[in-house]
């Protein structure tokens, strides 16, 4: 795999932001019956985090994992270890109806950073991001311009977000753009 | 009446324009009438002037619930061309065109008929193929269009960006008969040309009952009391669902707003009308100066006369990739009109489950250039009783049968 | 510009996120059918002025479909739930039937 | 004449001297003035020409309704027409330039209009000419259009940024006056999140121009107070330059902020256009003073009080030396006595009411102020600029009593509240006939997603008039809205505030009040339009009554102001005119946005790159750096071709058939839809998704499916592969992959809920790459790995391994009748294994080919391409494709439709071939087949159409699809195909499959 190269092939950025490809991810979509005990269980051995509420991201030593919809979860594991992690889900759940496909390729991964991070977000979201809508630890499914996007925050001045790799480069654009120098709206950054 | 010429302008002029007199009369309603048209917008003025002048009808009242021409055809942005793909749609919409073409003269009221031309712009390979399958369709309907190349297309419209970044213009599909006119005053020279034939044209009338009996309507209930009738048609565009219902049938139509924005008026910069469907956006430039620009409609059902701004949104940004100049342009105003979509886009005209009641509706976003059109047609539905001439495809039966009058196939759209 | 809260992820979703498609609760009539009942699924809708249900999907969020009883007059939201139900709660309706002591209840 | 004088000047920094150029003119204003302040400071009285007549006109307000002083701002890529000049704030540099006149402001030709008003009244145009016909458009409108339109049209790329900016906050207060500070201090210390927006670059509003006292002091301090107390507030967000532009439905509103527009040269957006949703909005956007409609009342050197009022104190201007006020309320008198204040010369307050014995106008009279009551003006003197006043009785026709020598007229005919912004979601108003006014009625306001209200007005803009009950009811409103967006108000003391009372208003909606026709053809009521009374008595004479025909018959209100100076004295004169009550006439409808804002702060920032995402694949780059020629396919860019040193497109589509039909050719087809789709029903669904039976696919195999709409229509094509037991990968086009698994999620979670399905869209997980050509097997073996011979993977299956090291899927499947094979390869790795098929290739003639080639061999092979054969109007019936619909089948989604009487008509145009009689004679696309038939209508009968044409490099023929009627019956018939151009070429009917028709070549 030493030449799996990603849609950003390690672009930067830095502006009212850092914007950085987070490089490769390895990423199983699960669809399933998430109350499950069994669903609960492989998750955990993957990931080493438990099952997230509703729109939640769990985080612990191996992966995270992060609620998509009320019967979807995304796995995140280290790139290489995807296929294993997925091979261990169909067996883990091979008695129950359910969907684990290897995502890692199909997106893009951006790791963002600074003070002004939800500011620029909001100049493409129409998500309410002020922090007691958005609390650090819950994944919001959004648009992002014209595009869809997920994104979380990991502190308060650091995000992950996600986005489909056919699109890696716009998306790349629109933030750098959305984070030149000078042009914060200060809207979340000083007031709060 | 005074007939209006600019003689009259002067004579009236030495006395300070006292002299003038009304351009409709406002009477109440009377009880009984042969025909009652609902809705004195575009279509149902031209329904009503068409059963007078072609088939001596004049015992009729066309019944408005606001201000005659304040519905759709006072809130559109006033293009018409008539380079439809399907057979019957370019013979409605050509007839419309061709009796626009004199329309100022048969009505003595000047609606500003511009045949200035409307380019549609083919920005992908796809684009250009349906329209060069239009042009072909055109010639062969008798409908003059021209497939023209990006020189041309620029030649006509010096502003425009041919090399955007996204949708490089191709090309366009170009009707030079086509144009615009003045949309107020193609209401209000029906109706003084329907008030001068005995007419009535009864505003701030609201229909709110449809009176029945053995299949048959036998009156309208209003908010000026009943009136009676021996047949009615129904041309209330966004409201058709509303009256059908009244009437006790269902229509394959819904409601939803449509928006458009003019911009400040600026100084004569765009001869022509363009449309980019592939963006959606379409643009003219009014007499007045403003740039005229017309967006897509909601998603959802609604009939508050407002649209959702990231319509606009999407309509400007087209509109700058397309013609960089305006994005210094300020945006005036923008505003709504709920338009009657049908299953497969194309109007209704024709009978309905109610014997001597007839329905002209599901002109949607595009019936201001259909108007003397679907008036004429409309007026030999009713007069005759029969779904025949222009109107015969347009029936309520081609939904059960499956016969479409499908123009989005060909790239194009109904504006 | 509507926002509509989205039950099945909860969040109140920006007109943006969503896609609108139309009437709700309409029956399927698939091979077999009448030629009105095709007609009627296919094409007929009720097209009210006022309460109307219709469907929805979270397009930009979950995915997910759910529906919607709103005021086709003044845009008023009564309430959201899943798409995976013939009819809309009873405590909706109820809901509704207290707001607008006018309207026939819920027809399909 | 205007000037600047010793005195006042709040916003002014007389330290900081401003250069700018005005028509041509190098002038010097101070910091802080607005482009209108400067001008009048340098006695620049004429500022524009009006829009029909071109009447010389200058400033009449100082701020957002001011409808006269347009100009056109900037140069070449920063040029911008119809700019205020009122709302311009200064900067060094400022080029500012007239507008609608040629060849200059003094002298315009245009003006020649003014002398023909007569015969252009409103309507004129609708009543003559009408003869001859071509007339309108080669003469009439021509000239017309010319005379129109303002500023002339910018002619380069604008150069700036836009942004949007989405914000959610409890309550958003628009307005920035005491009402708008007191509104948010209460719901700013209740806890609530706030957003106060101000248009100008200044907090205060009124009362710091009328010398209200908060709090026994004047009210800048209790401002300047209160803006330190929000500032401090962390749930607290203040602009300025940023203006209130629309309400739209569920709490949402426009908010237009102007960031450089006072300093162009700072290097962030233009503008930002904020989008935010409140649970609140408060509008506490004040009122607009309205004018007195009196002949004459345009001439330059007639503005209204307030703003006369406003250019002394807050930019140490004078209107003028000797100004004449006029008035039907008190409120003016504070014009007249700050004027004397200033040192300035008042020579007569002509009032019409009655009486006037209020404490304003005893304090005017104390000061020597000659006040006259029951009086109006009959005539302003002079014509560029006003040189006196002719008085009359207001109760008469206009007789002229005296002559008053004056260089300015400052006239208030009363305050209109600014409800348009309550308006624009459809609040409604009442009408308030002691105070002259339309205000908010708080019990029918604009209705929010819960159906409760969500805007409440504030201030004067509620319709208070005194500055204490302005005050009083922001802090109530501002607690309310707290309130109601779940906080909790704490108490607080309201300042007490000083200004001095007022007597009542008294309507005067023309002066005098028996004014005559000719007289009311000298009043203007909408200055940018020319809307005179006249005009407004004509319209409701000829019948257009509704104040909706009134406004589209005569323009009123429809210039860029939007009436906000003349909408309600218009709807007066209407009322009049019908003998109608004000409210029974109402209002026209108040539409966004509240002033006009810039088409690129509505774009934002898709422009240019960021106009539209381009998806692109995994080998996006490698083709755009190795001669691609992009298409855009859906969202996606696929190459059309490859082309090499210097070829044209089309030689480079006929090199690349060639050679893949000889060698071996490689395509990227990433862009193919791949959807999985799993579960224990996972066949079962597929049954009703697809046209053909897929629950019967072998695991391992691979089958083409058809799928339509509920309407029958074909809609989208593909091959399916079973992957296991339950799991089912379905390739869709590449347009489709979105809409089709929207469309499968669709039925699994509306329909049929209770079917074990779980889909997931896997498009771009994989790169997919096709190897065609009868070398295709040799480039495979070379890169090893597997074993791909026709025996271990044979033609329609596929198998899992690795070829080259990477993880590969190769699918048999053939779009071109070659040796074909479609390899899934992650797409990370895409690019690697394209690489390597590219050396592996080499030896064996491999050479890229494009979408062109693709689409050619498909149609030597008869193959249909959705969107080319299908325009969603066709079944695939039509297409010869009834093998592929399942007859076994109960039901799958299109076959009920598909048996209605149009859609079994025996008339339905089919499917065939069509080659050219003339071989290289390639059939336009789209081109129809004509019988000779003639229909009633003049319209030729059609026969069919051509759906795909080319030419074919390998049968070195024209070949063509097209539906035509009886088609397949009628093989071997010659047909014609008329052109545009006035050709006629002839076809014979034929077999689609034009090459191998036994496929020979790609089951090796
Ligand atoms: C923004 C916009 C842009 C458009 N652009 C174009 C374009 O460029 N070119 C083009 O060709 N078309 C365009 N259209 C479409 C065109 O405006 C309409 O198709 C056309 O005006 C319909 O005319 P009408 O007479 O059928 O309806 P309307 O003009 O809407 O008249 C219907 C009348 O019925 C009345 N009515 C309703 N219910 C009742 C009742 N119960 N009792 C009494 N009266 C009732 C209404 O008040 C109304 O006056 C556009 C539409 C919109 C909204
Ligand atoms: N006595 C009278 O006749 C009379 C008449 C009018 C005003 N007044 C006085 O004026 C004061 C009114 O105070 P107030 O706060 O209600 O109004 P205001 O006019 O003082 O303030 C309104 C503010 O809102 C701003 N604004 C208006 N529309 C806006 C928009 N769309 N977006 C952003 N900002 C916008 C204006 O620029 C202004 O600064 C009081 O002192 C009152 O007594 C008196
Ligand atoms: C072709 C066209 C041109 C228009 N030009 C103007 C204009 O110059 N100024 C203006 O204020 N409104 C203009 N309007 C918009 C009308 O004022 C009005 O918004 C529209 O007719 C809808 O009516 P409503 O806003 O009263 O609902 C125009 C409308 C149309 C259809
Ligand atoms: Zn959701």
């Amino acid at each position: 795999m030493s030449n799996a190269v990603t849609a950003l092939n390690g672009a930067k950025y830095s502006g009212l932001i850092d914007i950085a490809d987070a490089g490769l991810m390895g990423m199983i979509t699960l669809r399933g019956d998430l109350a499950s005990a069994a669903m609960a269980k492989v998750v955990k051995s993957i990931t080493g985090a438990k099952m997230p509420k509703p729109r939640g991201v769990e985080t612990a030593g191996k992966g995270s994992v992060a609620w998509m919809s009320p019967d979807e979860l995304l796995i995140m594991v280290d790139y290489p270890a995807a296929d294993a992690a997925e091979a261990k889900i169909t067996d883990a759940l091979s008695g129950q109806h359910h969907l684990a496909v290897n995502v890692s390729d199909a997106r893009a991964v951006f790791d963002l950073t600074g003070d002004h991070l939800r500011d620029v977000l909001a100049k493409g979201s129409p998500t309410n991001l002020n922090p007691d809508a958005l609390p650090i630890g819950e994944v919001r499914r959004t648009r992002l311009g014209q595009l869809a996007v997920a994104f979380w925050f990991t502190d308060e001045s650091a995000a992950k977000l996600v986005c489909f790799r056919s699109v890696g480069d716009h998306v790349f654009k629109w933030l750098a753009n959305a984070a030149q120098n000078g042009s914060s709206p200060n809207f979340h950054s000083d007031m709060r | 009446m005074k007939r209006y010429s600019a003689f009259a302008i002067a004579r009236e002029a030495a006395r300070y324009h006292t002299g003038w007199e009304r351009a409709w009369r406002s009477p109440e309603p009377k009880s009984h009438y042969d025909v009652i048209i609902i809705g004195a917008g575009g279509h149902g003025l031209a329904t009503a002037y068409y059963l007078g002048k072609n088939y001596g009808i004049t015992n009729v009242a066309v019944i408005e619930k606001g201000w005659l021409g304040g519905g759709n055809t006072g809130r559109n942005t006033t293009i018409i061309r008539s380079n439809y793909l399907q057979d019957p749609s370019a013979a409605i919409y050509e007839k419309a065109r061709s009796l626009y073409e004199t329309m100022s003269q048969d009505l003595n009221y000047n609606v500003m008929f511009s045949p200035r031309g409307v380019i549609m712009l083919a920005q992908t390979e796809h684009e250009i193929r349906g329209y060069q399958r239009t042009a072909h369709a055109n010639a062969l309907q008798g409908v003059k269009t021209e497939w023209i190349g990006p020189e041309r297309v620029k030649q006509l419209v010096p502003i425009i960006e041919l090399s955007g970044p996204r949708y490089p213009v191709l090309g366009g599909l170009w009707q030079s008969r086509g144009g615009t006119a003045r949309h107020d005053a193609v209401a209000w020279g029906y109706a003084r040309a329907c008030s001068n034939m005995g007419m009535d044209i009864i505003q701030q009338c609201e229909v709110t009952g449809i009176d029945k009996s053995d299949g048959n309507v036998t009156g309208i209930q209003t908010t000026k009391g009943a009136i009676k009738c021996n047949k009615l048609g129904m041309v209330v565009a966004g409201n058709s669902g509303h009256l059908a219902d009244m009437a006790g049938f269902r229509l394959p139509l819904e409601s939803v707003a449509l928006q458009a924005l003019v911009s400040e008026p600026i100084k004569p910069c765009m001869d022509v009308v363009v449309m980019a469907n592939t963006v959606h956006g379409y643009m003219s430039q009014s007499d007045k100066g403003e740039m005229v620009i017309g967006g897509g409609t909601d998603g959802f059902n609604n009939y508050t006369q407002r649209g959702s701004f990231h319509h606009l949104e999407e309509t400007v940004r087209a509109l700058i990739e397309t013609f960089p100049m305006i994005s210094r342009l300020k945006m005036l105003r923008h505003w709504g009109g709920i338009v009657d979509v049908t299953g497969d886009r194309s109007p209704i005209i024709g009978t309905t489950p109610l014997g001597n009641c007839y329905i002209n509706c599901g002109w949607g976003t595009g019936g201001f250039k259909a108007i003397p059109g679907s008036g004429w047609a409309m007026a030999e539905v009713i007069a005759t009783g029969e779904p025949q001439g222009l109107a015969a495809e347009f029936g309520l039966n081609r939904f059960q049968e499956g016969r479409f009058i499908d123009e989005s196939v060909a790239a194009g759209v109904a504006h | 510009m509507l926002i509509l809260t989205c039950p099945n992820c909860g969040i109140a979703a920006d007109e943006t996120e969503l896609h609108a498609d139309g009437q709700a609760h309409i029956t399927r009539h698939g091979a077999g059918a009448s030629d009105d009942d095709l007609e009627t699924y296919l094409f007929m809708r009720n097209n009210p002025k006022g309460v109307h249900f219709e469907r929805w999907r979270h397009v930009y969020g979950c995915g997910k479909w759910f529906h919607a009883a709103r005021c086709t007059m003044t845009l008023e939201v009564f309430g959201t739930y899943p798409a995976q139900t013939l009819e809309p709660p009873k405590e909706l309706v109820a809901k509704i039937k207290k707001k607008r002591p006018d309207w026939e209840g819920f027809v399909k | 004449m205007s000037t600047r004088i010793q005195t006042g000047g709040r916003h002014l920094d007389r330290s900081k001297q401003v250069h700018f150029n005005w028509a041509g003119k190098q002038l010097t204003g101070y910091g802080g003035d607005t482009l209108a302040s400067a001008l009048l400071a340098n006695g620049e009285l004429l500022v524009g020409r009006s829009f029909k007549y071109h009447r010389a006109r200058g400033l009449i307000a100082s701020g957002a309704e001011e409808p006269n002083a347009l100009v056109g701002l900037g140069t070449g890529a920063k040029f911008e027409p119809n700019q205020r000049a009122t709302t311009t704030e200064l900067f060094d540099g400022l080029v500012a330039k007239p507008q609608n006149a040629w060849p200059s402001l003094a002298f315009d030709v245009g003006a020649i209009n003014k002398m023909m008003s007569r015969f252009f009244p409103a309507g004129f145009y609708y009543k003559t000419f009408i003869h001859p016909r071509f007339a309108w458009k080669h003469v009439f409108e021509p000239i017309i259009r010319k005379a129109a339109g303002l500023g002339a049209a910018p002619t380069e790329k604008d150069v700036d940024r836009y942004e949007y900016f989405y914000a959610h906050v409890d309550v958003l207060i628009i307005g920035g006056g005491i009402a708008g500070l007191a509104s948010a201090l209460a719901a700013g210390q209740a806890g609530a999140s706030v957003l106060l927006v101000e248009q100008t670059a200044h907090f205060g509003g009124r009362a710091v121009v009328d010398g209200v006292d908060v709090d026994d002091e004047e009210a800048e301090i209790w401002v300047e107070q209160t803006l330190a107390a929000l500032r401090e507030m962390p749930n607290v967000t203040i602009r300025n330059r940023t203006m209130g532009a629309g309400v739209y439905d569920h709490g949402y509103a426009t908010v237009y902020e102007r960031i450089t527009d006072h300093a162009p040269n700072m290097d962030t957006p233009r503008h930002r256009l904020w989008r935010v949703r409140a649970g609140r909005i408060i509008t506490a956007t004040g009122a607009i003073e309205r004018p007195l409609s009196f002949a004459g009342n345009d001439i330059p050197g007639v503005m209204l009080a307030g703003a006369v009022r406003d250019y002394l104190v807050n930019y140490g201007t004078s209107l003028g030396d000797r100004v004449v006020i006029a008035t039907n309320n008190d409120d003016a008198y504070r014009s007249a006595i700050a004027l004397v204040e200033a040192g300035l010369d008042v020579p007569a307050i002509i009032d019409a009411r009655t009486t006037a014995d209020g404490e304003l106008p005893t304090l005017a009279r104390e000061i020597g102020i000659r006040v006259e009551t029951g009086k109006a003006i009959s005539s302003v003197k002079g014509n560029k600029h006003v040189t006196g006043v002719g008085i009359c009785s207001q109760a008469g026709e206009g007789g002229e009593l005296e002559e008053i020598k004056c260089d300015g007229v400052a006239m208030s005919g009363g305050w209109s509240p600014v409800v348009h912004l309550w308006s624009h979601c459809g609040g409604k108003l009442n009408w308030d006939a002691d105070q002259c006014m339309f205000r908010p009625d708080p019990n029918r306001p604009p209705l929010g997603h819960d159906g409760a209200g969500f805007v409440h007005v504030t201030g004067t803009a509620n319709g208070y008039l005194d500055a204490a009950g302005v005050m009083e009811d922001a802090i109530k409103i501002g607690k309310l809205a707290a309130k109601e967006t779940g906080h909790k108000p704490k108490a607080t003391k309201v300042p007490s505030v000083f200004s001095a009372p007022e007597n009542p208003i008294e309507p005067i909606w023309q002066m005098p009040q028996g004014m005559s026709r000719k007289l009311q053809m000298k009043t203007f009521l909408d200055y940018q339009n020319d809307v005179k009374v006249s005009d407004v008595r004509l319209a409701a004479q000829e019948g257009y009554q509704s104040v909706e025909h009134t406004k589209r018959y005569t323009t009123l209100g429809m210039a860029t102001d939007q009436g906000k100076l003349s909408n309600i004295n218009g709807l007066a004169i209407l009322a009049d005119s019908l003998n109608a009550e004000i409210p029974a006439v109402g209002t026209t409808t108040f539409r966004p946005p509240y002033q006009p804002i810039s088409m690129g702060a509505i774009a934002g920032d898709a422009r240019g790159e960021l106009f539209k995402p381009i998806r692109q694949s995994p080998m996006h780059h490698w083709i755009d750096n190795n001669g691609g020629f992009w298409e855009p396919v859906a969202d996606w860019r696929r190459p059309y071709c490859f082309q090499q040193n210097g070829e044209s497109v089309g030689d480079a589509v006929t090199r690349e058939i060639l050679n893949t039909r000889q060698n071996v050719g490689l395509l990227d087809a990433s862009t193919l839809g791949k959807i999985i789709v799993k579960g224990p029903d996972a066949g079962k669904f597929l049954d009703m998704m697809y046209t053909n039976m897929m629950s019967t696919l072998k695991v391992g195999r691979c089958r083409y499916g058809l799928m339509c709409t509920e309407n029958g229509f074909l809609s989208d094509d593909g091959v399916v592969a079973r992957i296991d037991e339950e799991t089912f990968l379905c390739h869709t086009t590449s347009g489709g992959s979105d809409r089709i698994h929207a469309w499968m999620e669709e039925w699994l979670q509306t329909e049929w809920w209770d079917m074990r399905v779980y889909t997931a869209n896997a498009t771009e997980q994989y790169a997919q790459i096709a190897i065609v050509g009868p070398n295709a097997r040799k480039v495979l073996e070379k890169i090893g790995g597997m074993d791909v011979s026709a025996d271990a993977l044979p033609f329609m299956a596929f198998k899992d391994g690795e070829l080259g090291g990477i993880k590969a899927r190769p699918y048999r499947i053939s779009f071109s009748g070659e040796l074909s094979y479609e390899i899934a390869v992650p797409a990370s790795q895409g690019q690697a294994f394209w690489d390597m098929c590219m050396e592996a290739g080499a030896e064996f003639g491999i050479q890229p080919y494009g979408t062109e080639c693709l689409h050619v061999m498909r149609a030597e092979k008869g193959f249909i391409m959705i969107g080319d054969e299908t325009d969603g109007t066709v079944i695939p019936q039509d297409l010869g494709l009834s093998w592929a619909v399942s007859k076994k089948k109960d039901d799958f989604l299109g076959k009920r439709a598909q048996q209605r009487s149009h859609m079994v008509d025996p008339k339905r145009w089919r499917l065939v071939g069509l080659k050219s009689v003339e071989p290289n004679d390639v059939i336009p696309d789209g081109a129809y087949a004509v019988d000779g038939t003639v229909r009633d209508n003049g319209v030729k009968h059609m026969i069919g159409r051509i759906t795909s044409s080319y030419f074919s490099p390998t049968l070195n023929h024209a070949i063509a699809m097209g539906l035509v009627e009886d088609g397949p019956e009628r093989m071997g018939d010659i047909i014609d195909f008329p052109t545009t151009d006035g050709r006629v070429i002839k076809a014979e009917i034929c077999d689609p499959v034009f090459l191998d028709p036994e496929g020979t070549r790609q089951n090796v």
